[in-house]
Protein backbone atom coordinates (compact mmCIF):
# COMPACT_ATOMS: atom_id res chain seq x y z
CA UNK A 1 0.00 0.00 0.00
CA UNK A 2 1.44 3.60 -0.89
CA UNK A 3 1.37 6.24 1.67
CA UNK A 4 -1.23 9.05 1.26
CA UNK A 5 0.38 11.69 -0.81
CA UNK A 6 -1.73 14.29 0.50
CA UNK A 7 -3.46 15.33 3.89
CA UNK A 8 -7.36 16.41 4.12
CA UNK A 9 -6.88 19.95 5.42
CA UNK A 10 -9.04 19.11 8.63
CA UNK A 11 -5.93 16.38 9.96
CA UNK A 12 -2.47 17.25 10.71
CA UNK A 13 -0.81 13.66 10.89
CA UNK A 14 3.28 14.08 11.63
CA UNK A 15 6.17 11.97 12.36
CA UNK A 16 9.30 14.09 13.18
CA UNK A 17 12.91 13.96 14.73
CA UNK A 18 12.15 17.53 15.69
CA UNK A 19 10.47 18.73 18.98
CA UNK A 20 6.39 18.70 19.08
CA UNK A 21 5.15 22.44 19.34
CA UNK A 22 1.33 22.33 21.50
CA UNK A 23 1.68 26.06 20.64
CA UNK A 24 1.96 25.66 16.93
CA UNK A 25 -0.38 22.98 16.64
CA UNK A 26 -3.27 24.66 18.80
CA UNK A 27 -3.24 27.47 16.42
CA UNK A 28 -3.50 25.16 13.08
CA UNK A 29 -6.11 23.20 14.84
CA UNK A 30 -8.34 26.54 15.86
CA UNK A 31 -11.34 27.36 13.43
CA UNK A 32 -13.23 29.96 13.81
CA UNK A 33 -16.70 27.51 14.37
CA UNK A 34 -14.96 25.50 17.64
CA UNK A 35 -15.34 26.77 20.80
CA UNK A 36 -12.99 23.83 22.93
CA UNK A 37 -9.74 22.43 21.80
CA UNK A 38 -8.30 20.29 24.39
CA UNK A 39 -4.82 18.61 23.81
CA UNK A 40 -3.41 15.34 25.19
CA UNK A 41 1.15 15.45 25.80
CA UNK A 42 2.46 12.39 25.83
CA UNK A 43 5.90 13.56 28.27
CA UNK A 44 9.06 11.58 28.55
CA UNK A 45 9.01 10.82 32.64
CA UNK A 46 11.51 10.28 35.43
CA UNK A 47 10.42 6.69 35.34
CA UNK A 48 9.04 4.13 34.47
CA UNK A 49 6.85 0.64 35.85
CA UNK A 50 10.90 -1.00 35.09
CA UNK A 51 13.40 2.00 36.25
CA UNK A 52 13.42 4.75 38.83
CA UNK A 53 15.80 7.15 36.98
CA UNK A 54 14.52 7.34 32.83
CA UNK A 55 16.81 9.89 31.51
CA UNK A 56 15.64 9.90 27.78
CA UNK A 57 13.59 7.66 25.71
CA UNK A 58 14.42 6.84 21.68
CA UNK A 59 11.37 5.73 19.99
CA UNK A 60 11.51 3.35 16.35
CA UNK A 61 8.65 3.26 14.09
CA UNK A 62 7.60 1.15 11.03
CA UNK A 63 7.48 4.45 9.31
CA UNK A 64 5.27 3.86 6.91
CA UNK A 65 2.23 1.64 8.48
CA UNK A 66 2.51 4.40 11.78
CA UNK A 67 1.71 7.20 9.24
CA UNK A 68 -1.72 4.69 7.91
CA UNK A 69 -2.60 4.26 11.09
CA UNK A 70 -2.35 7.77 12.42
CA UNK A 71 -4.57 8.50 9.54
CA UNK A 72 -7.07 5.97 10.49
CA UNK A 73 -7.53 7.39 14.02
CA UNK A 74 -8.38 10.48 13.18
CA UNK A 75 -10.78 9.19 10.24
CA UNK A 76 -11.81 6.72 12.81
CA UNK A 77 -12.25 9.39 15.70
CA UNK A 78 -14.57 11.73 12.70
CA UNK A 79 -16.59 8.79 12.03
CA UNK A 80 -17.53 8.26 15.95
CA UNK A 81 -17.88 12.32 16.82
CA UNK A 82 -18.75 13.37 14.01
CA UNK A 83 -18.88 17.26 14.87
CA UNK A 84 -15.29 17.44 15.15
CA UNK A 85 -13.27 19.97 13.14
CA UNK A 86 -9.86 19.21 13.01
CA UNK A 87 -7.38 16.72 15.09
CA UNK A 88 -3.63 16.76 15.31
CA UNK A 89 -1.90 13.63 15.68
CA UNK A 90 2.14 14.24 16.22
CA UNK A 91 4.46 11.33 17.22
CA UNK A 92 8.14 11.84 17.50
CA UNK A 93 10.92 9.11 16.60
CA UNK A 94 14.48 8.98 17.57
CA UNK A 95 15.90 10.49 21.17
CA UNK A 96 13.65 12.41 23.14
CA UNK A 97 14.49 14.47 26.82
CA UNK A 98 13.35 14.40 29.75
CA UNK A 99 9.85 16.69 29.79
CA UNK A 100 9.75 16.67 26.18
CA UNK A 101 6.64 15.33 24.54
CA UNK A 102 6.99 12.26 22.38
CA UNK A 103 3.07 12.32 21.71
CA UNK A 104 0.74 15.01 20.87
CA UNK A 105 -2.73 14.90 20.07
CA UNK A 106 -5.26 18.18 19.75
CA UNK A 107 -8.64 17.80 18.62
CA UNK A 108 -10.72 21.02 18.06
CA UNK A 109 -14.76 21.18 18.36
CA UNK A 110 -17.61 23.33 18.58
CA UNK A 111 -18.04 21.82 21.87
CA UNK A 112 -15.93 20.28 24.94
CA UNK A 113 -17.49 17.24 24.86
CA UNK A 114 -16.85 15.76 21.79
CA UNK A 115 -13.34 16.95 22.08
CA UNK A 116 -12.60 15.01 25.35
CA UNK A 117 -14.07 12.08 24.27
CA UNK A 118 -11.94 12.27 20.66
CA UNK A 119 -9.01 12.57 22.45
CA UNK A 120 -9.19 10.23 24.38
CA UNK A 121 -10.08 7.90 22.22
CA UNK A 122 -7.34 9.16 19.81
CA UNK A 123 -4.28 8.72 22.42
CA UNK A 124 -5.81 5.31 23.96
CA UNK A 125 -6.23 3.90 20.36
CA UNK A 126 -2.67 5.25 19.05
CA UNK A 127 -0.74 3.27 22.00
CA UNK A 128 -2.21 0.01 20.90
CA UNK A 129 -2.22 0.55 16.77
CA UNK A 130 0.63 2.12 16.10
CA UNK A 131 3.53 0.77 15.31
CA UNK A 132 6.21 2.05 17.63
CA UNK A 133 9.01 0.86 20.04
CA UNK A 134 10.29 2.73 23.17
CA UNK A 135 13.59 2.30 24.65
CA UNK A 136 14.55 3.42 28.08
CA UNK A 137 17.58 5.23 29.15
CA UNK A 138 19.25 5.42 32.48
CA UNK A 139 22.49 6.59 33.72
CA UNK A 140 24.73 3.55 32.40
CA UNK A 141 22.16 1.72 30.18
CA UNK A 142 19.47 1.15 28.26
CA UNK A 143 16.59 -1.29 27.14
CA UNK A 144 13.28 -1.81 25.63
CA UNK A 145 10.09 -0.65 27.41
CA UNK A 146 8.46 -3.61 29.08
CA UNK A 147 5.19 -1.57 28.86
CA UNK A 148 3.72 -2.86 25.68
CA UNK A 149 0.55 -4.41 24.42
CA UNK A 150 -0.11 -6.55 21.03
CA UNK A 151 -0.68 -4.60 18.15
CA UNK A 152 -3.93 -4.57 17.26
CA UNK A 153 -6.41 -2.96 14.61
CA UNK A 154 -7.65 0.82 15.15
CA UNK A 155 -11.20 -0.63 14.53
CA UNK A 156 -10.39 -3.16 17.21
CA UNK A 157 -12.56 -2.48 20.57
CA UNK B 1 12.95 -16.02 -0.89
CA UNK B 2 11.63 -12.34 0.35
CA UNK B 3 12.93 -9.36 2.30
CA UNK B 4 12.31 -9.22 5.61
CA UNK B 5 12.40 -6.03 7.58
CA UNK B 6 12.73 -5.96 11.58
CA UNK B 7 11.52 -3.39 14.25
CA UNK B 8 12.07 -2.53 17.76
CA UNK B 9 13.13 -5.65 19.68
CA UNK B 10 13.08 -7.67 17.07
CA UNK B 11 15.60 -6.12 15.26
CA UNK B 12 17.91 -6.10 17.93
CA UNK B 13 17.44 -9.57 18.71
CA UNK B 14 18.55 -10.32 14.80
CA UNK B 15 21.10 -7.61 14.94
CA UNK B 16 20.01 -6.30 11.56
CA UNK B 17 16.74 -4.20 10.41
CA UNK B 18 16.78 -5.83 6.78
CA UNK B 19 18.00 -9.44 5.55
CA UNK B 20 16.95 -11.40 2.40
CA UNK B 21 16.00 -14.98 3.48
CA UNK B 22 15.64 -17.97 1.55
CA UNK B 23 11.72 -20.21 1.78
CA UNK B 24 8.93 -20.56 -0.17
CA UNK B 25 6.15 -19.53 2.10
CA UNK B 26 6.09 -17.52 4.87
CA UNK B 27 6.59 -20.23 7.54
CA UNK B 28 9.35 -21.47 5.53
CA UNK B 29 11.17 -17.91 6.02
CA UNK B 30 10.71 -17.97 9.56
CA UNK B 31 11.71 -20.87 10.19
CA UNK B 32 15.33 -19.61 8.08
CA UNK B 33 15.07 -16.39 10.05
CA UNK B 34 15.34 -18.65 13.43
CA UNK B 35 18.13 -20.70 12.50
CA UNK B 36 20.31 -17.21 11.64
CA UNK B 37 18.90 -15.51 14.39
CA UNK B 38 18.81 -17.74 17.63
CA UNK B 39 17.01 -17.97 20.47
CA UNK B 40 16.10 -14.19 21.87
CA UNK B 41 14.55 -13.20 18.10
CA UNK B 42 12.27 -16.55 18.40
CA UNK B 43 11.11 -15.74 21.44
CA UNK B 44 10.49 -11.96 20.12
CA UNK B 45 8.48 -13.76 16.97
CA UNK B 46 6.35 -15.60 19.25
CA UNK B 47 4.45 -12.38 20.86
CA UNK B 48 4.82 -10.60 17.25
CA UNK B 49 2.97 -9.52 14.38
CA UNK B 50 4.19 -11.03 11.07
CA UNK B 51 2.33 -8.70 7.90
CA UNK B 52 3.47 -8.68 3.99
CA UNK B 53 3.05 -5.87 2.12
CA UNK B 54 1.75 -3.84 4.70
CA UNK B 55 -1.02 -6.19 5.67
CA UNK B 56 -1.68 -9.21 8.40
CA UNK B 57 -0.61 -12.31 6.44
CA UNK B 58 -0.82 -16.26 7.32
CA UNK B 59 2.04 -18.41 7.79
CA UNK B 60 0.87 -20.32 4.54
CA UNK B 61 1.28 -17.98 2.18
CA UNK B 62 3.28 -17.68 -0.31
CA UNK B 63 5.84 -15.11 -0.77
CA UNK B 64 8.60 -14.05 -3.69
CA UNK B 65 11.38 -12.07 -4.00
CA UNK B 66 8.98 -8.99 -4.42
CA UNK B 67 7.67 -9.71 -0.93
CA UNK B 68 8.25 -7.18 1.88
CA UNK B 69 8.02 -8.86 5.32
CA UNK B 70 7.76 -7.06 8.64
CA UNK B 71 8.16 -8.21 12.11
CA UNK B 72 6.02 -6.07 14.57
CA UNK B 73 7.03 -6.66 18.51
CA UNK B 74 4.30 -5.99 21.14
CA UNK B 75 4.19 -2.05 20.82
CA UNK B 76 5.15 0.66 23.23
CA UNK B 77 4.47 4.27 21.33
CA UNK B 78 3.29 7.25 23.20
CA UNK C 1 -13.93 35.77 53.97
CA UNK C 2 -10.57 37.10 52.91
CA UNK C 3 -8.79 36.08 49.80
CA UNK C 4 -6.17 33.37 49.91
CA UNK C 5 -2.58 35.41 50.15
CA UNK C 6 -0.50 32.55 48.80
CA UNK C 7 -0.88 30.09 46.05
CA UNK C 8 0.07 26.45 46.72
CA UNK C 9 3.02 25.83 44.14
CA UNK C 10 1.43 23.20 42.71
CA UNK C 11 -1.52 25.31 41.43
CA UNK C 12 -2.08 28.37 39.28
CA UNK C 13 -5.23 29.77 39.61
CA UNK C 14 -5.36 33.45 37.92
CA UNK C 15 -8.50 36.03 36.64
CA UNK C 16 -6.73 38.32 34.21
CA UNK C 17 -7.44 40.71 31.49
CA UNK C 18 -4.62 39.77 29.42
CA UNK C 19 -4.51 36.84 26.69
CA UNK C 20 -3.94 33.00 28.40
CA UNK C 21 -1.02 31.56 26.60
CA UNK C 22 -1.60 27.33 26.71
CA UNK C 23 2.31 27.38 26.07
CA UNK C 24 3.19 29.43 29.33
CA UNK C 25 1.08 27.53 31.07
CA UNK C 26 2.01 23.93 30.20
CA UNK C 27 5.85 24.67 30.99
CA UNK C 28 4.88 26.13 34.20
CA UNK C 29 2.67 22.55 34.69
CA UNK C 30 5.27 20.61 33.73
CA UNK C 31 7.05 17.77 36.48
CA UNK C 32 9.94 15.52 35.68
CA UNK C 33 7.84 12.77 37.09
CA UNK C 34 4.54 13.63 35.14
CA UNK C 35 4.03 11.72 31.34
CA UNK C 36 0.94 13.08 31.13
CA UNK C 37 -0.11 16.90 30.21
CA UNK C 38 -4.08 17.65 28.96
CA UNK C 39 -5.41 20.79 28.29
CA UNK C 40 -8.50 22.24 27.67
CA UNK C 41 -8.88 26.12 26.36
CA UNK C 42 -12.14 27.59 25.58
CA UNK C 43 -12.02 29.33 22.62
CA UNK C 44 -14.51 32.16 21.43
CA UNK C 45 -16.94 30.59 18.86
CA UNK C 46 -18.55 32.70 16.17
CA UNK C 47 -21.97 31.21 16.88
CA UNK C 48 -23.96 30.57 20.04
CA UNK C 49 -27.08 28.83 20.47
CA UNK C 50 -28.79 32.58 20.49
CA UNK C 51 -26.71 34.56 17.62
CA UNK C 52 -25.24 33.25 14.43
CA UNK C 53 -22.47 35.68 13.95
CA UNK C 54 -20.81 36.31 17.42
CA UNK C 55 -17.78 38.16 17.29
CA UNK C 56 -16.57 39.07 20.87
CA UNK C 57 -17.75 37.97 24.26
CA UNK C 58 -17.18 39.75 27.40
CA UNK C 59 -16.82 38.46 30.98
CA UNK C 60 -17.61 40.29 34.02
CA UNK C 61 -16.96 38.07 37.57
CA UNK C 62 -17.21 38.65 40.91
CA UNK C 63 -13.62 38.46 40.96
CA UNK C 64 -12.96 37.71 44.99
CA UNK C 65 -15.33 34.91 44.66
CA UNK C 66 -14.21 33.21 41.40
CA UNK C 67 -10.75 33.35 42.68
CA UNK C 68 -11.90 31.02 46.25
CA UNK C 69 -13.95 29.05 43.67
CA UNK C 70 -11.20 28.37 41.32
CA UNK C 71 -8.77 27.64 43.97
CA UNK C 72 -11.41 24.89 45.64
CA UNK C 73 -12.03 23.36 42.55
CA UNK C 74 -8.31 23.00 42.10
CA UNK C 75 -8.28 21.84 45.39
CA UNK C 76 -11.56 19.01 44.54
CA UNK C 77 -9.95 17.75 41.85
CA UNK C 78 -6.93 16.69 43.91
CA UNK C 79 -8.60 15.03 46.72
CA UNK C 80 -10.55 13.31 44.06
CA UNK C 81 -7.83 12.26 42.30
CA UNK C 82 -4.61 12.23 44.31
CA UNK C 83 -1.99 11.22 41.77
CA UNK C 84 -2.36 14.58 39.85
CA UNK C 85 0.71 16.86 40.58
CA UNK C 86 0.01 20.46 39.16
CA UNK C 87 -3.06 22.48 38.02
CA UNK C 88 -3.35 25.17 36.12
CA UNK C 89 -6.76 27.50 35.99
CA UNK C 90 -7.01 30.73 33.91
CA UNK C 91 -9.79 32.58 32.98
CA UNK C 92 -10.01 36.37 31.23
CA UNK C 93 -12.36 39.23 32.21
CA UNK C 94 -13.24 41.83 29.97
CA UNK C 95 -13.49 41.44 26.36
CA UNK C 96 -12.30 38.65 24.57
CA UNK C 97 -11.87 38.61 20.65
CA UNK C 98 -13.06 35.79 18.52
CA UNK C 99 -10.69 32.23 18.69
CA UNK C 100 -8.91 33.44 21.61
CA UNK C 101 -9.13 31.30 24.55
CA UNK C 102 -11.69 32.43 27.68
CA UNK C 103 -10.65 30.05 30.16
CA UNK C 104 -7.75 27.44 30.36
CA UNK C 105 -7.35 24.39 32.02
CA UNK C 106 -3.66 22.13 31.98
CA UNK C 107 -3.30 18.98 34.34
CA UNK C 108 -0.43 17.01 34.39
CA UNK C 109 -0.04 13.73 36.08
CA UNK C 110 2.52 10.58 36.15
CA UNK C 111 -0.61 9.04 34.17
CA UNK C 112 -2.82 10.04 31.54
CA UNK C 113 -6.12 9.20 32.81
CA UNK C 114 -5.95 11.00 35.85
CA UNK C 115 -5.20 14.28 33.88
CA UNK C 116 -8.04 13.30 31.30
CA UNK C 117 -10.53 12.86 34.36
CA UNK C 118 -9.22 15.79 36.44
CA UNK C 119 -9.12 18.33 33.64
CA UNK C 120 -12.74 17.01 32.63
CA UNK C 121 -14.08 17.62 36.32
CA UNK C 122 -12.53 21.26 36.26
CA UNK C 123 -13.75 22.48 33.54
CA UNK C 124 -17.09 20.83 34.35
CA UNK C 125 -17.42 21.85 37.40
CA UNK C 126 -15.79 25.61 36.56
CA UNK C 127 -19.18 26.23 34.33
CA UNK C 128 -21.28 25.89 36.99
CA UNK C 129 -19.53 26.99 40.34
CA UNK C 130 -17.31 30.05 39.49
CA UNK C 131 -19.59 33.60 39.63
CA UNK C 132 -19.23 34.43 35.78
CA UNK C 133 -21.32 36.46 33.32
CA UNK C 134 -19.97 36.44 29.38
CA UNK C 135 -21.90 38.98 27.14
CA UNK C 136 -22.03 38.30 23.76
CA UNK C 137 -20.99 40.58 20.37
CA UNK C 138 -22.40 40.82 17.09
CA UNK C 139 -22.37 43.63 14.52
CA UNK C 140 -24.63 46.25 15.50
CA UNK C 141 -25.58 44.77 19.43
CA UNK C 142 -24.69 42.67 22.58
CA UNK C 143 -26.64 41.00 25.32
CA UNK C 144 -26.24 38.75 27.51
CA UNK C 145 -25.25 34.97 27.02
CA UNK C 146 -28.77 32.77 27.37
CA UNK C 147 -26.51 30.01 28.17
CA UNK C 148 -26.59 29.99 31.69
CA UNK C 149 -26.84 27.75 34.85
CA UNK C 150 -27.39 28.64 38.32
CA UNK C 151 -24.28 29.26 40.36
CA UNK C 152 -24.21 25.68 42.04
CA UNK C 153 -21.36 24.87 44.89
CA UNK C 154 -17.87 23.13 43.81
CA UNK C 155 -18.93 19.80 45.97
CA UNK C 156 -22.30 19.66 44.39
CA UNK C 157 -22.61 16.76 42.39
CA UNK D 1 -28.87 49.44 56.03
CA UNK D 2 -26.53 47.62 53.61
CA UNK D 3 -24.29 47.81 50.45
CA UNK D 4 -25.09 45.86 47.52
CA UNK D 5 -22.76 44.82 44.57
CA UNK D 6 -24.63 43.35 41.19
CA UNK D 7 -23.33 41.38 38.98
CA UNK D 8 -23.84 40.65 34.82
CA UNK D 9 -27.56 41.21 34.39
CA UNK D 10 -28.32 42.15 37.53
CA UNK D 11 -26.26 45.06 37.38
CA UNK D 12 -27.40 45.98 34.13
CA UNK D 13 -31.19 45.63 34.92
CA UNK D 14 -30.09 47.86 38.06
CA UNK D 15 -28.41 50.80 36.22
CA UNK D 16 -25.14 50.31 38.88
CA UNK D 17 -22.69 48.03 40.42
CA UNK D 18 -22.86 49.30 43.93
CA UNK D 19 -25.51 50.92 45.95
CA UNK D 20 -26.47 51.31 49.66
CA UNK D 21 -29.90 50.26 50.87
CA UNK D 22 -32.10 50.12 53.95
CA UNK D 23 -33.34 47.23 55.76
CA UNK D 24 -32.85 45.67 58.68
CA UNK D 25 -33.20 42.47 57.15
CA UNK D 26 -31.76 40.61 53.72
CA UNK D 27 -35.64 40.69 52.79
CA UNK D 28 -36.24 44.31 53.01
CA UNK D 29 -32.87 45.14 51.54
CA UNK D 30 -34.21 43.28 48.51
CA UNK D 31 -37.49 44.68 48.30
CA UNK D 32 -36.20 48.45 48.53
CA UNK D 33 -33.98 47.30 45.44
CA UNK D 34 -37.14 45.90 43.60
CA UNK D 35 -39.07 49.15 44.52
CA UNK D 36 -35.67 51.62 43.03
CA UNK D 37 -34.64 48.99 40.30
CA UNK D 38 -37.90 48.05 39.03
CA UNK D 39 -39.19 45.01 36.93
CA UNK D 40 -36.54 43.83 34.97
CA UNK D 41 -34.51 43.35 37.84
CA UNK D 42 -37.49 41.79 39.86
CA UNK D 43 -37.06 39.09 37.21
CA UNK D 44 -33.13 38.48 37.57
CA UNK D 45 -33.61 38.88 41.68
CA UNK D 46 -36.08 35.86 40.89
CA UNK D 47 -33.41 33.41 39.44
CA UNK D 48 -29.87 34.69 41.55
CA UNK D 49 -28.68 33.59 44.62
CA UNK D 50 -28.37 36.69 47.26
CA UNK D 51 -25.21 35.97 49.56
CA UNK D 52 -24.37 38.22 52.48
CA UNK D 53 -20.33 38.75 53.17
CA UNK D 54 -19.39 35.73 51.02
CA UNK D 55 -21.89 33.50 51.94
CA UNK D 56 -25.22 31.96 50.76
CA UNK D 57 -27.59 34.00 53.60
CA UNK D 58 -31.48 33.60 54.70
CA UNK D 59 -33.70 36.44 53.75
CA UNK D 60 -34.50 36.87 57.19
CA UNK D 61 -30.44 37.33 58.25
CA UNK D 62 -30.54 40.66 59.87
CA UNK D 63 -28.27 43.05 57.85
CA UNK D 64 -26.27 45.92 59.26
CA UNK D 65 -24.04 49.06 57.88
CA UNK D 66 -20.74 46.87 57.43
CA UNK D 67 -22.85 43.81 55.57
CA UNK D 68 -22.50 43.33 51.85
CA UNK D 69 -24.97 42.07 49.72
CA UNK D 70 -24.01 40.51 46.65
CA UNK D 71 -26.52 39.27 43.89
CA UNK D 72 -25.18 36.45 41.66
CA UNK D 73 -27.32 35.37 38.52
CA UNK D 74 -27.40 32.48 36.82
CA UNK D 75 -23.69 31.77 35.45
CA UNK D 76 -22.59 31.82 32.30
CA UNK D 77 -18.58 31.17 32.84
CA UNK D 78 -15.68 29.44 30.61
Amino acid sequence: MKRMSSTPASDWILLTQDQLSVGEAMAWATRANCGAIVTFSGIVRDHSEAQENVTALEYEADEELADRRMREIAGEARARWPEIVTVVLHHRVGRVALSEPSVLVVVASPHRNEAFEAARFCIDTLKRSVPMWKREYWPGGSAWSEETSPLLDVHDP
Amino acid sequence: MARLTLFGPAREAAGRKNDTLDGATLATVLDAAVLRYGAAFQTILTSSQVWVNGEPADVNDPVGADDEISVLPPVSGG
